[in-house]
């Protein structure tokens, strides 16, 4: 052993060293630079061409930004103002069309003294939303609603709410603040409650519609805990006979006594009003609520091990997945008349909102089906264990949690849905991007205005989109965070 | 009772969707007929083979007016074809490009790549199409600007291309010598210059790979890899010298005739908008994809490559992008579906694809919106089908073996 | 529809569901709060006033060219009233019944003035932007080869676009129906710098049109185009029909106000149908004057449009 | 512990030549501004093997992995048989061509089969014929007891089994000086055994090696030269027997009871 | 090993009834082609403790998973408690009420607390109102000895706490056999002894257990019978004195040396 030993010398430092200054090229500026501009020759020539692209940038496109008019009642007038105040050859941006028109790129063409009513609604959402996208983390919740509060708020008396709806606001978020700072899965039933309340605000009448709509599952509950005693199948079909008879043949003339009765009703705005984002978001928002749901379903049809469901399951979702949005918004607008009751004719946005599910829902299939595929085979085993029917599996152990996972996809499936419903102007919708634009330069005072209406609705998606897609992203992060 | 029984339960209820299935389309089918009858029309696909009666602006195959509905519908898929491979190849360069820019060390540069993906992702498409398309014709000279002693515009490329408001004129490939064309009826023809380069690449394709695999037997055998890149650029160049030569293969400058460029290639604006609009969106999502796959090869893997002491391109080539190519073609082949699907926002700028022939002016002047739209639908999904039985299949060969 | 249903329905719903333009200055477009106005959307409130008694019920229904036969035949609009042309495959095939002219327009060109054309048949090897799925598409293609000219067509979605493009110079000519053009024409900011070629190389009989089947409706939608042309035939205008309701002695006149013979009541209306129609925004001339007429922004002269009796094609049938 | 290194190996047998293998003088490396190596000095012959401890964080990893490169060093010299690490690559490529490194994690290519992780870099570096390649690849698979698994990927293999393909691939080399980090710390008990027999079959063989480990049984068996480093400084260097039984520093013995306590 | 069970318990508190509780007779079960049970004859008797050892693969959890059906056999008769296991759902379901399993990897439900996981299937299987079924989830929690955690998510434990909490949950559908299918294996050695602790009260409580597990010392203290499979069929059964002192079978005594040597 003494051999092996020979060449060790024994050694044991006394002090420490202390920790020295790095040179001068590993700190500070000058290393960020190197490492982060100049790190070698093919990264230089980037760089420069990075400056090259910047400053092409800037000197095509920061004179039209710098000259921009705000202040003009027409093309014309902006013209004349750019000329007079930065000379003849100068070019310039026309904004003055956006503070004109500002109010149909939102609103469409609905009724002004309404405006207040789309505004709440969608404040009123992101409350919906809290329990769903925001249940994580109690700080994101409380900006998102505190922003919210405020701006909904300031917006409504801006636009001249009521103030029996401004106090119904305030209640709303005021409660829904509380709920979330105490247990958020108490606003569930809130959110639950949303789509009615929603649809209520925004098309208008009577209150009955949505309430009675609200029987019909009730009622279907009752038949469901009478007959449950006796035969689980015989109650669920129960269950949904009763609430599909109650829709279908008592709902509406029970609204229209009601309504004679007392009524509850606010001024109705015609579905041929809305335009512009509130177009939009209806749709994507409308889209996304009812075609979850759906999806679920497909999902779990398609993970089935039963061969006709899954391949009916498979069929559908490949074709829709197969065929371009634009032409199940024409089979909306051309076809679906077809295939109804001869006689039957119904409006055209519920018609497109119908086409959207059925496509988004596809999309949201697949997102959940990832869902569904990433829990461990030994849920669906313990739950079993348990003694838990399959339906019960999949409420209370498979979809929590399937879906929480599914969340950041859910969101960008939104997103895309998002941008896609400026498609509705093929059908002959007021989109914000194509028709409303064609609408505002319909007039002689507008026409020939391109870049504004662009830049301005571009920038609206770009704002929305551009934070759902961060949003999502971080939910993503914090989803392989705690999965562990 | 049957439902109790595992064995009979699930046929059971497989049973009742069914017939449930069937009633339904049963319905709708009874519905569709019923309508069919009160307006008085039948369900008929014979109006495909009558007179179309209306011009394309871009015509692969020869058209005319006089043409059917079902060879106008032809030209619209072949248009559709050529903007979505058109897109995949740019979008694919550029996003490859973009998503390797992203990763690149020097900050400003990725930076400027960062927002370019964001900007191009988070817009909708439709409103890249229209600016594009806005720009080249707000910003374009129109061709009148080329006219005259002192035009106030003037063609770039050595006089060979021009860009104007409607068209983007580039120059053709003229023959002195030119061997005629291969006739394959429906007037549809091949000149015999085009099928003898084709010929000769796909030749010096296969030949190149002979070079390539003998490169391999060489260095299996002695350790060397020979040469090779120089073989190989002649391999795919000289025949195709020759054939130039041999035809007298030349570039037609186009010129002002009348109220056009004639004598080039006139690319529509409608097409190199919407190419170009295609292009960035797909490319934005596409570096996304690119700089994921890139990503998801663990940095251990580099660095055992490193201490092998293989160098960077080996590693790249040898290590990093067949490990990265798995992650990164399904999502991309999803994007040329994608694409190909979004490709039908050519309505948006008049392009004449196959929403254009078959689902617009065809539907429109026979009123047989039932027969076209069924028709355009499944043109579509059979396009979709196929992109994706690709996808499958190339998962299916490069699937990782695990345990 | 069973003869008699439509009416029923648009009873029923208190309503007149119209079909009209996206946005065509002049003959249909909302303004900048959603409300409808121009040529063919005073057709609609005139039907709406004479089937349900007020103007204002009206629900109108933007359509594309895409859209606008389907959604009439399969019922979501009661009638179109979208500058259609009436040819004979649309009255027969596609099931559509035209129940009049309301103008007679026929496809041009325009071209800029310095472009130095004078006549279309000088338009070879032109580049013409041309909306896709409408009848003037049909018509270029088979001008174009009658006279042995080549072109290049530009296709465009919407009369905006065609406008954009045509001021960009991405066409040297724009088509459409003459009254389109001048449309489009009388809102350049310089008018002067473009022509409109003196060919009109088509006839564009533009009118309403209905289902096929339900004769009725029809009838109700023929006639009250009829009186609101007969109404400027024998000078009865919104401001004086008041007046002439009660002081008329014209017979033909009497008839057409409901004063005597209940004509409404052979079409199951009242018989103060046309006197509503012809109120809710004047006779044809009225009607006319009021969105596409000279005084207007479009400023169409009458030409065809005008009465027989000024030399125009306008010839309502009697009322008897 | 010591139930695992059931080998006792002969030391007698490995000799330990005056060349000089690794000689490190007065290094420094900072990350940012980060001094994560300090003053290091360390001289390696020939035919040693040495074992480096020390708390997480000290910087041992990064003090290998500035061996063959992976990391680049700030200030002073390392020179490798004689040729200086600097910037130029040709020194580098010299380098990593002597000095294998086995990682905690593995690192194998799983796209290549076994066999094709090992024969890749001698036939791409060292420009082997193919089949030459296989042979040495079939030799080394064969030292670390996994011949039969040479047509399988990476990922069909247990832990155990990949680390020692790792080892393989790097012998396959030929290196004259093999580093080691952590190559057992991501393994289950069970496999831990198998990978270290392999380590001490090496060393018997003597390989010159630098070895990262906290296998303290291992460091005993076969250690000519314990390091023990803290904060980015060597602290303590002895031969195993006086380092575990006779620490000097307080930091060592601190450390030593927390690793051999439990 | 025998250090973690470090109770020696009472044995002869602990009776064997004559009822029986598990019969299975002639069952013979295939994946695909593929024989995986062959013959199996088992009968156990109420409060009757099992261990069932043999090589990984031979058939111990597929054999446990058929008691419960989580896996369908093809051919014999499984009766429990009187009732047969065939594809009548009543029965599959009436049985799974009766016959609690631990699983190796817990298989807690993550988005659950502690509390909800143990109440879930009292409550929407046995329909049990919460107030009761949280106050005997509590009781249960107690015996497992992790109280306190009632309102944690899984997440949060440890592992051994984890195996404890899916006992626990087991428990709370007082069950009258509870099947455990290696429930120490994916935990580390700390942790074992507290898991096997917990199934030491409960075998002396006088539950019908059977517990696939490779801890031979918690077979020796508790087991009435060691069952040892391979290949699918049991080969050899015996009290744990005879099983492990006086093994008959060559495979068993080749196991038990492989399973004890190290
Ligand atoms: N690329 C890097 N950039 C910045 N800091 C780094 C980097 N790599 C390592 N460090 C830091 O340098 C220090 C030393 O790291 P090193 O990996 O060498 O420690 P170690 O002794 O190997 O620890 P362990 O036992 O945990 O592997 C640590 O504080 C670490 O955080
Ligand atoms: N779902 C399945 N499909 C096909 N074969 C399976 C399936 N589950 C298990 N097997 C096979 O059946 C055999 C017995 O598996 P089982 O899990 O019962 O073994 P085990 O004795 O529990 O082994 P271990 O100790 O590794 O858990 C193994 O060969 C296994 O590969
Ligand atoms: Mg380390
Ligand atoms: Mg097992």
């Amino acid at each position: 052993m003494s051999d092996t030993h020979a060449q060790t010398v024994p050694f044991v430092r006394d002090t420490m060293l202390p920790s020295a200054a790095p040179p001068i090229r590993e700190s500070g500026a000058v290393r960020w630079m190197r490492e982060n501009l100049f790190s070698g020759p093919v990264n230089t020539i980037l760089t420069l061409l990075g400056l090259l692209i910047v400053w092409f940038l800037i000197a095509t496109f920061w004179d039209w930004f710098a000259h921009s008019v705000w202040n003009a009642s027409s093309l014309n007038e902006c013209r004349e103002i750019i000329t007079a105040t930065w000379g003849d050859t100068a070019r310039g941006a026309c904004f003055a069309v956006i503070r004109e028109r500002w109010n149909q790129y939102l609103f469409g063409f609905y009724p002004r003294e309404l405006y207040w009513r789309p505004t709440m609604t969608f404040g009123l959402l992101m409350v919906a939303l809290a329990p769903v996208l925001f249940s994580a983390s109690l700080t994101i919740r409380r900006v998102v609603l505190a922003i919210t509060a405020v701006v909904t708020l300031w917006a409504m008396v801006v636009l001249g709410a009521p103030v029996v709806w401004l106090a119904f606001a305030v209640l709303v978020l005021a409660g829904g603040g509380y709920l979330s700072e105490r247990n958020i899965t108490w606003l569930l039933p809130f959110s639950a409650l949303y789509p009615l309340l929603g649809v209520w605000l925004l098309w208008g009448g009577s209150l009955w519609g949505p309430i009675f709509v609200l029987v019909g599952p009730a009622l279907g509950w009752v038949a469901w805990r009478l007959l449950s005693r006796v035969s689980g199948l015989l109650a669920t079909v129960a269950a949904i006979l009763v609430t599909l008879v109650f829709w279908m043949v008592l709902a509406g003339d029970a609204t229209g006594d009601a309504e004679r009765m007392l009524s509850l009703s606010i001024e109705s705005v015609r579905s041929d009003r809305f335009g512009g984002f509130l177009l939009s978001l209806t749709i994507g928002v409308a889209g996304i609520a009812l075609s979850l749901p759906l999806g679920i379903v497909l999902a779990l049809a398609r993970q089935s091990d039963m061969f006709l469901i899954k391949s009916l399951s498979v069929i559908f979702i490949e074709f829709i997945r197969g065929v371009p949005l634009i032409t199940l918004l024409f089979v909306a607008s051309l076809l679906l008349n077809y295939f109804l009751p001869p006689g039957t004719s119904f409006d055209i946005i519920l018609r497109v909102i119908i086409m959207v599910t059925i496509f988004a829902a596809a999309y949201m299939a697949e997102v959940i089906r990832g869902g569904l595929a990433a829990l461990p085979k030994g849920q669906y085993e313990a739950a079993d264990a348990l003694g838990l029917d399959y339906w019960k599996a999949q409420r209370l152990i498979v979809l929590p949690q399937a879906l929480k996972i599914s969340i950041p996809g859910i969101v960008s499936t939104f997103i895309g849905m998002f941008k896609d419903t400026t498609l509705v102007t093929f059908v002959g919708l007021y989109d914000p991007l194509k028709s409303m634009s064609d609408a505002v330069r319909a007039n002689i005072e507008w026409k020939g205005i391109y870049w504004e209406p662009f830049i301005f609705v571009g920038g609206i998606f770009f704002l929305i989109c551009f934070g759902m897609s961060r949003y999502s992203m971080y939910l993503e992060r914090r989803l392989q965070r705690d999965h562990r | 009772m049957l439902v109790n029984d595992r064995r009979y339960r699930s046929l059971t209820f497989q049973v009742i969707v069914f017939i449930l299935v069937m009633a339904a389309g049963w319905w709708l089918i009874d519905n569709t007929i019923r309508n069919l009858a009160l307006m008085g029309k039948s369900f008929d696909f014979g109006f495909l083979w009558s007179r179309a009666g209306y011009d394309i602006s871009q015509t692969p195959i020869p058209y005319t007016a006089d043409d059917t509905h079902l060879r106008a519908s032809v030209v619209g898929l072949l248009n559709t074809l050529i903007v979505a491979v058109l897109g995949c190849i740019a979008a694919t360069v550029l996003g490859v490009i973009v998503g390797v820019s992203r990763l690149s060390k020097s900050w400003l540069f990725a930076r400027l790549m960062t927002v370019f993906v964001e900007i191009f992702r988070n817009m909708p498409l439709l409103l890249w199409i229209l600016i594009v398309y806005a720009i080249f014709t707000e910003i374009m000279p129109p061709p009148n600007a080329y006219r005259g002693d002192d035009p106030a515009a003037s063609m770039i490329f050595f006089d060979h291309v021009a860009l104007t408001n409607r068209y983007t004129s580039i120059p053709t490939l003229a023959m002195t010598n030119d061997p005629g064309s291969l006739d394959l009826g429906a007037r549809i023809t091949f000149n015999w210059a085009t099928i003898a380069f084709v010929v000769a690449l796909v030749g010096g394709w296969f030949i190149r790979r002979a070079i390539l695999s003998h490169a391999q037997t060489m260095q299996d055998r002695t350790g060397d890899r020979p040469v090779t890149w120089w073989k190989n650029l002649a391999v795919m160049t000289v025949p195709s010298l020759v054939l130039i030569w041999v035809f007298g293969l030349h570039f037609e400058a186009p010129s002002l005739q009348g109220f056009n460029f004639t004598g080039g290639l006139n690319v529509s604006n409608s097409l190199v908008a919407l190419w170009l609009a295609l292009t960035l969106y797909t490319a934005a999502f596409i570096a996304e994809i690119v700089r994921a796959g890139i990503l998801s090869v663990s940095r251990g893997q580099s660095e055992a490559a490193f201490a092998l002491g293989l160098r960077p391109n080996r590693t790249m080539n040898l290590v990093i992008l067949p490990q990265a190519l798995r992650v990164i073609i399904p999502p991309l082949i999803s994007q040329y579906l994608n694409l190909t699907k979004n490709s039908s926002l050519a309505i948006a700028v008049g392009y004449m694809d196959l929403r254009g022939t078959l689902g617009g002016t065809t539907l429109n002047q026979t009123g047989r919106e039932l027969e076209a739209i069924v028709l355009m639908m499944l043109t579509y999904l059979v396009l979709s089908l196929i992109i994706s039985s690709g996808m499958n299949v190339f998962n299916a060969r490069v699937k990782l073996k695990e345990r | 529809q069973e003869g008699g249903a439509t009416l029923a329905q648009v009873m029923e719903r208190d309503e007149l569901n119209c079909g009209v333009n996206t946005g065509l200055v002049g003959f249909a477009a909302p303004d900048a709060n959603g409300n409808w106005t121009g040529f063919d959307v005073a057709y609609c409130r005139a039907l709406a006033a004479a089937v349900l008694g007020d103007p204002d019920k009206v629900s109108f229904v933007p359509t594309t060219g895409q859209t606008r036969f389907t959604a009439l035949s399969s019922g979501e609009v009661d009638v179109l009233a979208r500058n259609s042309t009436w040819t004979y495959s649309r009255d027969t095939d596609l099931a559509l019944d035209f129940v009049g002219v309301n103008y007679y327009d026929g496809q041009g060109f325009m071209v800029s003035r310095e472009l130095g054309v004078t006549s279309a048949k000088e338009l070879d090897g032109a580049t013409i932007c041309i909306q896709t799925g409408t009848t003037t598409e049909l018509n270029l293609a088979d001008y174009f080869r009658a006279n042995q000219m080549d072109y290049t067509p530009v296709n465009i979605d919407s009369n905006a676009e065609g406008e954009q493009q045509y001021m960009a110079g991405a066409c040297d000519a724009y088509t459409t129906d003459a009254s389109g053009l001048a449309a489009t024409r009388a809102a350049f900011a310089d008018p002067e710098s473009h022509i409109i070629l003196p060919e009109i190389i088509s006839k564009e009989p533009l009118g309403p049109a209905v289902r096929h089947g339900d004769n009725n409706w029809g009838d109700i939608a023929r006639w009250t185009l009829n009186a609101l042309i007969a109404a400027e035939e024998y000078g009865v205008t919104s401001r004086n029909i008041e007046e002439l309701v009660r002081s008329s002695t014209n017979p033909e006149v009497q008839r057409l106000l409901g004063t005597t013979d209940e004509l409404g009541a052979m079409m199951g209306l009242d018989a103060e149908w046309a006197r509503r129609a012809i109120l809710a925004n004047g006779n044809y001339g009225e009607i006319f004057a009021a969105n596409i007429g000279e005084q207007t922004p479009i400023g169409l002269a009458r030409g065809l449009n005008a009465q027989w009796t000024q030399g125009g094609l306008l010839y309502a049938q009697p009322f008897r | 512990m010591s139930e695992q290194t059931t080998r006792q190996i002969d030391r007698s047998q490995m000799t330990v030549s005056d060349e000089i293998a690794i000689d490190i003088r007065n290094m420094n490396k900072w990350f940012g501004s980060f001094h994560v190596l300090r003053d290091i000095d360390l001289t390696v012959h020939r035919g040693e093997r040495i074992v480096i401890a020390g708390p997480s964080g000290s910087g041992k990893s990064t003090l290998i992995r500035c061996i063959n490169r992976l990391e680049e060093h700030q200030a002073g010299h390392i020179v490798i048989d004689g040729v200086e690490l600097t910037s130029d690559i040709k020194n580098i490529d010299k380098v990593r061509s002597e000095v294998g490194m086995v990682f905690q994690h593995f690192n194998l290519f799983p796209h290549l089969t076994v066999l094709e992780n090992c024969t890749l870099a001698p036939i791409w570096v060292r420009k082997v014929p193919r089949k030459q390649a296989e042979a040495t690849a079939m030799r080394f698979l064969e030292k670390v007891k996994i011949p039969e698994q040479a047509d399988k990927y990476p990922g069909q293999l247990s832990g155990g089994q990949q680390q020692r393909v790792a080892i393989a691939r790097s012998l396959c080399m030929q290196p004259k000086i093999m580093l080691f980090d952590e190559p057992t710390s991501a393994l289950d008990p069970e496999m831990i055994k198998e990978v270290l027999d392999t380590m001490i079959a090496l060393a018997e063989e003597g390989m010159t090696m630098i070895c990262v480990t906290h296998e303290m049984g291992f460091a005993q068996a076969v250690a000519n030269r314990v390091i023990f480093m803290d904060q980015g400084q060597i602290v303590e260097q002895n031969n195993p027997t006086d380092f575990f039984n006779n620490p000097k520093s307080e930091r060592t013995k601190l450390f030593l009871s927390q690793i051999l306590g439990h």
